[in-house]
């Protein structure tokens, strides 16, 4: 992937991540965080994961998005009212992310085997035929359990919908 | 075979659970048990020392961890022991307890206390040892949590603390003494622990020891570490008091002389003045505090406590007589207490107390229940003709074996005199308890009330007549235990 | 030339970004569109590191079906987490969390 | 089968016959039980007859450790000798005359089942202490006598005073078993063996050695611990005659022939370690000659006809006990063998008397009985005269010999054993002439008649031997019996016995109610008020205190308070749940900022 293309959907991503969170109303949030996969999809392909992008449009930008902006909708959520900011709250919180951002860049930094420019990879690379192969012979396990925890979780999601909750 | 004697309670707890006739089920199984174990019994090649008819799965290879069951002597007498308690708690059952609340857990519960015992004495991997016994205390805490009377939770949740926190130091015991060994053999399996043992390839590191006997300690219910037994007895319906003193406790002294002594016996060596000022204290005060009981029932848990002291005299005298007397009277004695927790329910069933205060004469209303009740008081006090006599009477002379010089006594002899003591103690209080609550005037009150039903008396009679039998030919049962005090006097001792 | 670094140093970004979100925003439905950004942020540096580690040609795919499972419960996580915001919603009228406090002493 | 197992085992196969089968069948039970005995009588005679005596090979294994290669072994074996012979012949023929005596005694009590399992228990407890050849087989049977005695003295378990009795009896023979058993372990540290025969042989051995001389004293002191309980010596005696609450034949079983019959027995029968250790034997005398006296003044005070008898026979077994202190245990043999008759037929003429009068005990409210029971009167006589020493009756030659040893040992004990030789005469001629002279004092002695034949004739039966078995022509047969030198002693004691009678008589004839008082006595020297205080103020105080401790110091202040001080610390540390969800989050990003910053940065 060029370094144009590798900055310009960081930014998007980055940017739009931004939105998310500064955004009061939360329909602007949700479709801000659209974006923000979308960039995210793009670096997986910059990355040759082909699948794991496809995957993240349909999943995040499909079918997880959809889910929170039908809930904002339900809910009649309306931008938030501006309330007193809570003056220390937002200085630690602010001061937590910082220090996290600080140690993270000087732990990059310090590593210099991450440095080296990316390994060639076989051109046209069967992707999702590999990760079947992967999925199904070494991961049939976890694969049949995540099957059931996905039941398990629809199962939950129609209990906790009924009205009157026993 | 052991696999079979393991499933069958676990099946028919499971069957009860999702609705078998309970009580049917439950005493089948237990009979079925019964009958497997006599055939083990008979099976058993006495001539063979080692254990037998064990059968193994190779669990996780990398720690030799393993399910491995098999016997020896001093198992089977334990099995023995386990099945016919067992059997005669079920029996016992419905006419010594109202049930009104879930009765199928309740036998379900009863039934995995039995598989977690049988489990446990059948184990020869620590691991599998260690959980089987576990498993019993679970449904323990169920039984007198939710059929309990008095204060039964106060009761349940003293007892599982007390035992989960016993269990834990006893894990921690256990472990130590894994991580102890070298690395290249490292192993769960307990046959091969005493092959090393007796190589002298374990470590004898005091302070494991003293871990181990501090965690069985509390299992058993030596002193200091007593005070849950007799307030679980008394709360306990009485099939469960029945399967806890009566077996579920002997899993402590099993282990001790299962695991601890063969594999330390240098560290356990190292501990013998303690655990002699503690079964001391066992015997005497806790003999004494027994005397000032008012109740019937926790006078009973009280002595099933003392009664541990005269198992710790043999196991720490350390002798052939000191050891097959402990194995011995494990065995009697459960027997013993568990005829006498039965008939304390029974007895409570109809008068609805167990205070001295609210009870006398009653053996003129209920011959049946006062005239086993006695045996089993007789028993419980050491007088011949039942197996307690010829377990006690080893174990005076295992202590009294380890000489002093000439009328300066060695500790041996001095807590020898002590137990001896404990001999008159103990028929005091059993003596007064029984004549305040059977003996004496018959209380108006009584006028109503019916003798144990017919259909229930063997299983009191079976309890009683396996005690008269081990009185009068102990025999049978040393030989028994004898290869496996052999095995556990080989290991180098000092 | 980007390297592994670069993808890092992004996915730490975002990673901080969500974490922000989850400390500061009120809304509970933004608290958790946080989570979802942690989440990818993980994402990102997985399928970095898969690429990185890469064996004969093809990347190293332990890494990418870390991210396939991650990807699955986080769908289920997020169907569940509504489903209780909705009840939450229904029960209490609000989605703040400064309101959302009656767990404690 | 050989002899000696009959004799053994057929009570013990009554009992159970009895216990399993026969509980329902009241009459089927006590014929069981009765020809048990019979069975058991002739097989003794027919040993007894036996020109040789049998060795005592045949042995039960009971316990036995050889296979762990330690010498511990317990059998049930037999010891057949002079001794034991005539313990036979005592034992049995008094048991059965008791059995059959009870067919009457207790012909419509409900617990007549009970009741008979109970003495062929007795019976079979009894004869294998007889048997005894070794320590343990002794200690076995000396338990299960104590046993056999709680259920029969409890036998009117419903009432109270019985129930109390029988616990009395059992504890009191409880403390006394430890200190036996004390004796025997202590034996078999020096020995190494419980059996008779082989501590016999390794005895001379030890006492070589003069450093052995105090263990041996302790171990002596110890195991007549046994027979201070068994038969009940000062200070245990108090058992005995509380244990009057039993049934009147079951007193006469208890005292006569077996459970107190039992200690002396024992103590003639160990005689050769009693002798190593001449303090012992200053102990055992003092304790015995303590003993006939203490109880006979006793006796001179008790208004029931039953404790007068008690009295008396824990006075005569002082005398037996002092035997043995003064180095004369054939003396406390033949005095066993001899007393055993007469105070089998004094219990049982008691017994006809009680029954005659409608189960009244106080001699005070009878009287005049001669005429309507004459049979009982005269057997009744024999008895008494037997027991007083009197010339020609048995007691004279037996009691003699243990005066003539103990003048031989030491005055004191040869003065007190006269006094209590004038006091037994004193009291049992009170005895006799309040019960069976003047005029009748109720309304039911006035209305007595004369048993049934079933209790008269063990009466007759039993007064045959009462006048004749001390003999030395009849003795001989049975014991040895010590030399009967020349002596004063005997004319003395008869002396003491004939002013005894006239003090007696001239107390008493005619007398409607007691001429003398002394509350020392009728109160048996507040023993028991002492010993309530002792164990109430020893035993009881420690174990309320014991109690309290384990209750509230051990359960509560330790446990509870550890129970207590978890949950106090869980009640603080609540309140660090403060319920903001962000400020949660805030903190455990520091943390997660704190860790990364110690594990990477801070070196």
């Amino acid at each position: 992937m060029s370094p144009i293309l590798f900055w310009i959907f960081s930014a998007l991503m980055l940017g739009f991540g931004a939105a998310t969170i500064l955004n009061r109303n939360p329909v602007a949030s949700a479709l801000s965080l659209v974006v923000s996969f979308l960039g995210l999809a793009a670096l997986f392909f910059g990355l040759d994961a082909n699948f794991i992008g496809v995957i993240q449009i349909l999943v995040y930008a499909g079918a997880v998005m959809v889910l929170f902006i039908f809930i904002i909708m339900l809910l009649d959520l309306k931008a938030e009212q501006r309330r007193q900011i809570n003056i220390p709250a937002l200085l630690g919180g602010v001061a937590i992310v910082v220090a996290f951002t600080a140690q993270l860049v000087t732990v990059i930094r310090s590593y210099k085997a991450g440095n080296e420019p990316f390994a060639a990879i076989t051109p046209n690379l069967p992707d999702a035929h590999n990760i079947g192969m992967t999925l199904f012979a070494n991961y049939n396990l976890p694969f049949q359990v995540i099957g059931v925890l996905i039941l398990v979780a629809s199962i939950g999601v129609v209990v906790l919908s009924q009205r009157e909750l026993k | 075979m052991l696999n079979l004697l393991i499933a069958i309670p676990l099946v028919a707890a499971i069957a009860i659970l999702l609705g078998a006739c309970a009580k049917k089920t439950a005493l089948l199984a237990t009979a079925l048990n019964l009958i497997l174990t006599l055939f083990l019994v008979f099976q058993y090649d006495q001539a063979k020392a080692g254990y037998q008819f064990t059968s193994s799965v190779s669990l996780i290879p990398e720690l030799k961890l393993a399910y491995f069951v098999g016997v020896d002597g001093l198992s089977l007498l334990m099995l023995l022991l386990t099945s016919i308690v067992a059997l005669a708690a079920i029996w016992v059952a419905p006419q010594v307890e109202k049930l009104e609340r879930y009765p199928n857990l309740y036998y379900a519960s009863l039934l995995f206390i039995v598989a977690g015992v049988t489990g446990a004495f059948a184990s020869l991997d620590l691991f599998f040892f260690y959980a089987f016994h576990e498993l019993a205390l679970i449904p323990t805490f169920l039984l007198i949590g939710i059929w309990g009377s008095g204060d039964r939770l106060g009761a349940a949740w003293k007892i599982t603390i007390y035992l989960a926190l016993g269990s834990f130091v006893l894990l921690v015991g256990l472990l130590a003494l894994y991580l102890s060994l070298p690395q290249a053999v490292r192993t769960f399996s307990i046959p091969d622990l005493q092959l090393l043992a007796l190589k002298g390839g374990i470590p004898q590191t005091p302070w494991i020891y003293l871990t181990l006997l501090v965690g069985f300690g509390t299992l058993i219910s030596l002193f200091p570490f007593h005070t849950w037994a007799p307030s679980a007895y008394a709360s306990a319906p009485a099939p469960a008091a029945m399967l806890h003193a009566g077996v579920l406790k002997k899993f402590g002294l099993y282990g001790l002389l299962r695991v601890a002594l063969p594999l330390m016996p240098q560290a356990a060596h190292h501990w013998t003045n303690l655990l002699l000022f503690l079964l001391a204290g066992n015997i005497l005060y806790v003999g004494l505090v027994t005397i000032a009981q008012k109740r019937l029932d926790t006078m009973l848990g009280y002595s099933s406590v003392m009664h541990m002291g005269y198992i710790f005299l043999g196991i720490a005298a350390f002798n052939p007589l000191g050891l097959t007397g402990a194995a011995l009277l494990m065995f009697a004695h459960g027997l013993s207490i568990a005829a006498l927790f039965a008939l304390a329910g029974a007895v409570r069933e109809r008068t609805g107390s167990l205070e001295f205060s609210k009870l006398g004469g009653l053996a003129k209303p209920l011959p049946f229940l006062g005239f086993t009740f006695g045996l089993a008081a007789f028993a419980a006090i050491g007088l011949p003709g039942f197996g307690n006599f010829p377990a006690e009477l080893p174990i005076f002379f295992s202590a009294f074996s380890h000489a002093g010089n000439g009328l300066a006594f060695s500790n041996f002899q001095i807590v020898g005199v002590i137990a001896l003591w404990g001999v008159v103690i103990s028929s005091v209080y059993m003596l007064r308890g029984y004549r305040a609550s059977f003996l004496g005037e018959p209380n108006p009150r009584w006028a109503g009330i019916a003798d144990l039903c017919r259909c229930t008396r063997p299983a009191i009679i079976l309890l009683i007549g396996v005690l008269m039998i081990a009185g009068f030919r102990p025999q049978l049962f040393v030989n028994l235990v004898t290869p496996t005090v052999k095995t556990i006097l080989a290991a180098p001792a000092k | 030339m980007i390297t592994l670094n670069d993808y890092l140093l992004v996915s730490g970004l975002l990673f901080a970004l969500g974490f922000a979100g989850v400390l500061l925003r009120r809304n509970i439905i933004i608290i958790f569109m946080g989570l979802e950004l942690m989440l990818n942020a993980a994402n990102l540096s997985l399928v970095a590191f898969s690429r990185f580690g890469i064996v004969n040609g093809l990347p190293n795919y332990n890494g990418q079906m870390l991210v396939f499972f991650i990807i699955t419960v986080a769908a289920a996580e997020v169907a569940v987490g509504l489903a209780i915001i909705v009840a939450l919603y229904r029960a209490r009228q609000t989605t703040n969390v400064e309101d959302l406090n009656t767990l404690k002493f | 089968m050989p002899l000696p197992w009959i004799i053994l085992f057929a009570p013990l196969l009554s009992a159970a016959l009895i216990i399993l089968f026969t509980q329902r069948y009241k009459n089927l039970s006590a014929l069981i039980s009765i020809a048990a005995v019979l069975v058991s009588l002739a097989a003794s005679v027919g040993v007894f007859l036996a020109p040789e005596m049998q060795p005592a090979t045949a042995q039960l294994p009971w316990l036995d450790f050889s296979s762990l290669g330690v010498n511990f072994r317990i059998p049930i074996g037999f010891t057949l000798d002079g001794m034991s012979k005539a313990m036979l012949i005592v034992v049995t023929a008094i048991g059965a005359l008791i059995h059959i005596y009870s067919w009457g005694y207790m012909a419509d009590d409900e617990g007549k089942s009970r009741y008979f399992a109970g003495l062929s228990l007795f019976m079979f407890s009894m004869l294998g202490i007889v048997f005894a050849n070794n320590f343990l087989m002794m200690f076995i049977f000396w338990e299960l006598v104590g046993v056999s005695s709680y259920i029969l003295i409890g036998h009117w378990f419903y009432r109270k005073a019985p129930s109390f009795a029988a616990n009395k009896a059992f504890i009191c023979n409880r403390i006394g078993d430890f200190g036996f058993m004390l004796g025997i372990l202590l034996v078999w540290v020096a020995t190494k063996s419980v059996d008779f025969e082989t501590i016999k042989t390794t005895l001379p051995t030890l006492t070589a050695n003069p450093a052995f001389l105090p263990f041996a004293t302790v171990a002596v002191v110890c195991i007549f611990c046994g027979t201070i309980g068994k038969s009940a010596q000062f200070p245990l005696h108090v058992w005995l005659p509380d244990a009057m609450e039993g049934p009147t034949p079951v007193s006469a079983l208890i005292h006569a022939a077996t459970m107190v019959a039992a200690g002396v027995y024992m103590l003639a029968r160990v005689y050769f370690i009693v002798e190593t250790s001449a303090a012992a034997m200053e102990v055992i005398a003092v304790i015995g000659t303590i003993t006939a006296l203490g109880a006979a003044l006793m006796a001179t005070q008790q208004n029931d006809i039953k404790r007068v008898l008690a009295y008396s026979t824990l006075s005569q077994l002082g005398y037996m006990v002092m035997a043995v202190g003064v180095a004369s245990p054939n003396g406390a043999m033949f005095h066993l063998f001899t007393h055993a008759f007469f105070k089998a037929l004094l219990f049982l003429g008691a017994g006809s008397v009680i029954m005659a009068c409608h189960h009244e005990q106080d001699i005070w409210r009878m009287g005049g009985l001669w005429k309507k029971q004459p049979i009982t009167l005269i057997t009744f006589l024999a008895g008494t005269l037997a027991l007083m020493g009197i010339y020609g009756f048995s007691g004279f030659y037996s009691k003699d010999a243990i005066l003539i040893a103990a003048s031989e040992h030491h005055p004191v004990l040869y003065y007190c054993g006269l006094a209590a030789a004038f006091l037994t005469a004193f009291y049992m001629t009170r005895l006799f002439v309040v019960v069976f002279f003047g005029k009748a004092r109720t309304e039911a002695a006035g209305h007595a008649h004369e048993v049934s034949i079933v209790m008269w004739l063990p009466l007759v039966l039993l007064a045959i031997p009462a006048v004749v078995a001390g003999y030395p022509e009849i003795i001989h047969r049975f014991l040895p019996t010590p030399a009967h030198e020349h002596s004063m002693v005997p004319y003395i004691a008869s002396g003491m016995g004939l002013a005894g009678i006239l003090f007696g008589v001239v107390l008493y004839w005619g007398r409607a109610k007691d001429p003398i008082y002394i509350p020392l006595l009728a109160n048996k020297f507040y023993f028991d008020e002492i010993y309530a205080l002792i164990v109430w103020n020893t035993q009881d105080l420690l174990a309320r205190i014991s109690g309290f401790v384990d209750r509230w110091i051990i359960d509560t202040a330790i446990v509870r308070c550890l129970a207590s001080g978890t949950y106090g610390a869980g009640f603080i540390l609540r309140f660090l749940q403060f319920g903001n969800l962000q400020l949660y989050a805030l903190l455990f990003g520091g943390g997660v900022v704190a860790l990364f910053y110690f594990i990477l940065f801070f070196k």
